[in-house]
């Protein structure tokens, strides 16, 4: 019998494979087409202090093999998730990752302490990466020391396991790693889109109306998995990989390069039913490879 | 229920110069609640091009199980489209959002459609007739060889056509001709560029109207917030045109 | 008539089209398929002091809209360069950009000094860039101030005009192009390779012999526009642009977004013509946009 | 002269599991010059797949300006080759590298191939008969289900397969055959896996070989470095499999 069971602090995940923040709302749409039950978890959309929202449209654009977004953190606020979203999703067997962002060091704090209490909420997924935002979000995923700082004063108020998202817009992802490793970050979560733009054929002007837009979906595979990779090779911090996966190959893989779970993003707008399908065949798959567990396979490409 | 399906093409044709009507067959066709409803198309089994293309829905045909899609062949998405054969099949997810309310005219409506923003007019004039409302149809286009579908409209009530360049029809857009039509209808629905629904907005602020819009999208159902617009309603209320929409009642969306 | 010269430090242009360091040889291959002198420059493969051998194999990958590669700087020398393959270029009616690599800032003095002497080398690009050198290369490329020096020491010796290319794979470009620019560039090259990986689906092992690779094609196009785009921005000086180059539009849009010249790499494996196609729909496509010259083009998605 | 047409795929079949054959028609095929030589081959339009697919020459027909290629599809590449169909076309650049050098043997000759190696030898086979040189096909397969052209080959001259799960011929693979046979020709040709080719040089050191290579590339014609082995020649020598070869010479390339 394989075993797709996954442990990670404050995450008892029944499978490695979750929806990325963003790409899932909070779940409500997707809840109409399969039991969000199925999933190992979920990973709700950035949550801010106030209600936000978000850039002004276009918001997306597709590129080759990829896509654009600038949504701008556009959510219902800290309020509403607590006692509307989050309390819907109470009905699901299943743990929730709470995407926190903000602009300052003390919006963090508040909606870090507030959302870990919830109870369906088992792990925060701080998000230092966004680069939608003018102030905050990608300036505290980009200097260690400030990363550093940031998970320190999280993980004080947080009353479950701390996860950092990392952003791949950086010389050295190690560093930041290790940074956030240091602040007692519980995990990481990476890796979230790469600053990128697309032009009007016509007139030249940015499609995007935010100008840049946040790059992912399978043209990005390449970099994550690297990334994934370095910071494997670096720290002991469990890893929840994420970039570009839209198949049960595209999992193997980041689980090789030393992810313990896998998010999928993009992906899911291209085939909704895709979080459960890659569920579905990941027995069998790992089975093929000769292996029995998740745990067994993860981290394999470093111990060739 | 949204569905994802692999429909069967059964017919695909260019009815006017770059536009194509496109008629599937799956079991997707008996969800669908409202004229104004569209689908999410992958035009492609590659990740290149990668996103899915709203495409509205035409007309239906519960008995066969066929519903049909008329769209422009402009981009890179549409143009592959526009290659698949009778035989081949389309992955489609819908029917998503919203369509128009049928059951609000009365006794008279005008259904005013610009370019591919006509084509879920066409139900929606079927299922008015059905229903014993009188439609009268006003049509813009960019020009004589862009026009489609003109006859089966007209089959279905008075129909004026408009287009930019003068080469049928009225010259101008379809504002022209509205300003020279009576205003004894109760209700109007429209669909088209968006600064067309303002114009049409402006032009009838005390009749009852239904507008479809248009939004870049990502997911299509709800969940990745690509397609908001704010409202008239309050500084921080916004809808998003693929869950909430594509159709909103007059005086609703701040485009 | 449209008017596709482009005058930039060293090089008249006949038009804004070269093919992209190391995609093209030294031109030798590219010419028995056509006619070099079409091309408004050349890039030539990196030249280093001593013959390289480059990296074990397999050296290229391929991922989704674009591939991995690891060649290594293979090349025949700063000799052989100067011996067999500038003199060879002469027949053809088109400068060169000789592009420079090396371990030290000894290395590059030493090959920017000789080559720059070449009769046909109109401008060097200095390679600080290459993801895939053990040592040298990319280290130059992510720290302003090694960049600015090696910048420095590079223009004190060379008697042509001097372009550096830079790395995407640091926090902020801006910074690293500023500190070239006072270092003394000339002018820019952007971008060269996002550093990536791919994994064997079976066996998990890295496709690529040196594990990692750099990415190029269609699939980085959105990151190389956005960081050409934030380079315009802050300097005024003159940017050959590249990344995912592979049709006129394409083309089009890295004017718009302030390149004054173009180079195209990977697309020429995918299509060998594609350098002259282009060249030759670019007169009707100015025209279509209103432009009767590339200069007038230039930057226009700032102008909005 | 290498050439990049737009060929129209004349014929395509699967003649053994996973394995096609596919033959085009356009001009490039006159400027073929050797068996062995291959071409490199754009399975989409679309830019993923990004790189095209080096695949040999595997009979050659210059009366018809008709070439046939024979490859198993794969990977993802490959696989979207095999969808193509006769009236379809597909971009081909061509024809590659240097081929087996015909007019070296003398007398008999050995053709030893393994799996998707074995299809340039068939042309070979054939040019080497129209030379009068009488020869030897041992060829080397995974299962019987993968097996194809024995029956051409064997018109061609003795033939002997192998199989490494025996379901076909000798069991194992190529080198048992080559342990039986006796040593009684003068040139041998040899194409396939690499460490098949390395056995070959292994069974056979005192005779004259031509082994054909392969390597992962990128341009195909010698510009851009990814297919370079090094040689016993020097320290500092390499060839490039593209453009250099594919086909070396016994105890050149160090693989
Ligand atoms: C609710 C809705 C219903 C629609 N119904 C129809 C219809 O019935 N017939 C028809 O011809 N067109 C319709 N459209 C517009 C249609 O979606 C676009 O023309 C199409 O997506 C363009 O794709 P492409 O491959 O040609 O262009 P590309 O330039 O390749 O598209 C690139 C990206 O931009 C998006 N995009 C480009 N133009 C639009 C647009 N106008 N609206 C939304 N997204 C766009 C594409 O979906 C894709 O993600 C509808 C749009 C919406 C939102
Ligand atoms: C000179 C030469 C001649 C060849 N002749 C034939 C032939 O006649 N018939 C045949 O079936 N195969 C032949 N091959 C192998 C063939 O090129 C690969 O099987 C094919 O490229 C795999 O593509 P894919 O889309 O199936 O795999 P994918 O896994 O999608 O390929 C990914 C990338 O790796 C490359 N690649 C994968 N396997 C190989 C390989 N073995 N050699 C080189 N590149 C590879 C692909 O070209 C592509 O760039 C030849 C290879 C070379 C170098
Ligand atoms: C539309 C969209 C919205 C996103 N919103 C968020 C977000 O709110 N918070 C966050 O941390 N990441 C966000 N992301 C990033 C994803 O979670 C993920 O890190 C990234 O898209 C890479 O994965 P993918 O290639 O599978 O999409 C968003 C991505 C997309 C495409
Ligand atoms: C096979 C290969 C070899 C390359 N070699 C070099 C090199 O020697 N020097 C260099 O500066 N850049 C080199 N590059 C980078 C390209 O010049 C270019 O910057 C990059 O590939 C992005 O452009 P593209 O997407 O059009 O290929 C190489 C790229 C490829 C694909
Ligand atoms: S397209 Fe995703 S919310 Fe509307
Ligand atoms: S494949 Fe480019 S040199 Fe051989």
């Amino acid at each position: 019998m394989t075993n797709l069971n996954v442990q990670l602090p404050g995450l008892n995940l029944k499978n490695p494979i979750m929806p990325a923040s963003g790409c899932f709302g909070f779940g409500k749409e997707y809840s109409q087409l399969y039991d969000l039950s199925a999933l190992g978890a979920i990973m709700i959309k950035a949550t801010t202090v106030e209600t936000r929202l978000g850039n002004p449209t276009p918001r997306v654009a597709e590129t080759a093999s990829g896509m654009l977004n600038a949504i701008g953190l556009q959510n219902p606020g800290l309020q509403k998730v607590l006692g509307e979203e989050l309390p819907r999703l109470e009905q699901y067997d299943v743990p929730i990752i709470a995407n926190v962002a903000g602009t300052t060091t003390e919006d963090y704090v508040e909606v870090a302490k507030a959302i870990s209490e919830s109870p369906n909420v088992h792990a925060l997924e701080i998000n230092i990466s966004c680069p939608n935002v003018k102030q905050g979000g990608i300036t505290f995923g980009t200097d260690p020391d400030i990363a550093r700082e940031l998970t320190r004063a999280v993980k004080d108020v947080s009353s479950v396991p701390v996860y950092i998202k990392l952003s791949p817009n950086v010389t050295d992802i190690v560093s930041i790693a290790k940074a956030v490793e240091e602040g007692g970050a519980d995990g990481i979560t990476m890796i979230n889109t790469l600053l990128g733009m697309r032009l009007d054929a016509k007139t030249g002007r940015p499609v995007i109306a935010n100008i840049t837009g946040g790059l992912s979906g399978p043209a990005v595979k390449p970099v994550a998995l690297r990334m994934v990779y370095e910071v494997r090779k670096q720290t002991d911090l469990p890893i929840i990989g994420m970039g570009g996966v839209a198949d049960v190959k595209d999992v193997i893989d980041f689980l090789s390069a030393g992810a313990n779970a896998v998010a999928v993003g993009t992906a899911n707008f291209v085939n909704p039913f895709v979080c459960p399908e890659i569920i579905g065949q990941l027995p069998e798959r790992l089975h093929e490879l000769g292996y029995e567990s998740i745990e067994e396979l993860v981290g394999r490409s470093h111990r060739l | 229920m949204i569905k994802q399906e692999r429909m069967v093409v059964t017919n695909q044709q260019e009815i006017a110069h770059h536009i194509f009507e496109l008629t599937v067959q799956g079991e997707l066709t008996g969800e669908m609640k409202a004229p104004g409803q569209f689908v999410h198309v992958r035009v492609a089994d590659s990740f290149e091009p990668l996103l899915r293309r709203p495409i509205s829905v035409a007309s239906i045909d519960f008995e066969s199980n066929q519903f049909t899609m008329i769209y422009r062949a402009e981009g890179r998405g549409t143009t592959l489209l526009s290659e698949k054969k009778a035989g081949d099949t389309v992955d489609i997810l819908g029917p998503l959002g919203n369509g128009f309310p049928v059951e609000q005219a009365k006794q008279k409506a005008y259904l005013i459609g610009g370019g591919i923003g006509v084509p879920p007019l066409y139900e929606l004039a079927k299922e008015l007739n059905a229903k014993g409302i009188e439609t009268v149809h006003i049509l813009g286009f960019e020009s004589k060889g862009a026009v489609f579908y003109e006859d089966k409209f007209r089959a279905l009530g008075d129909t004026h056509i408009a287009t930019v360049d003068g080469s049928h029809g009225t010259q101008g857009f379809v504002t022209h001709i509205l300003n020279e039509l009576p205003k004894d209808f109760d209700t109007y629905y429209s669909c088209g560029p968006t600064p067309m629904l303002e114009a049409v907005q402006w032009a009838y602020p005390e009749k009852q109207g239904f507008l479809s819009y248009e939004q870049r999208m990502g997911c299509g159902i709800g969940a990745c917030f690509a397609c908001v617009c704010r409202t008239t309603k309050s500084e921080t209320d916004y809808i998003k045109v693929c869950s909430d929409g594509p159709v909103f009642p007059a005086g609703v969306v701040i485009s």
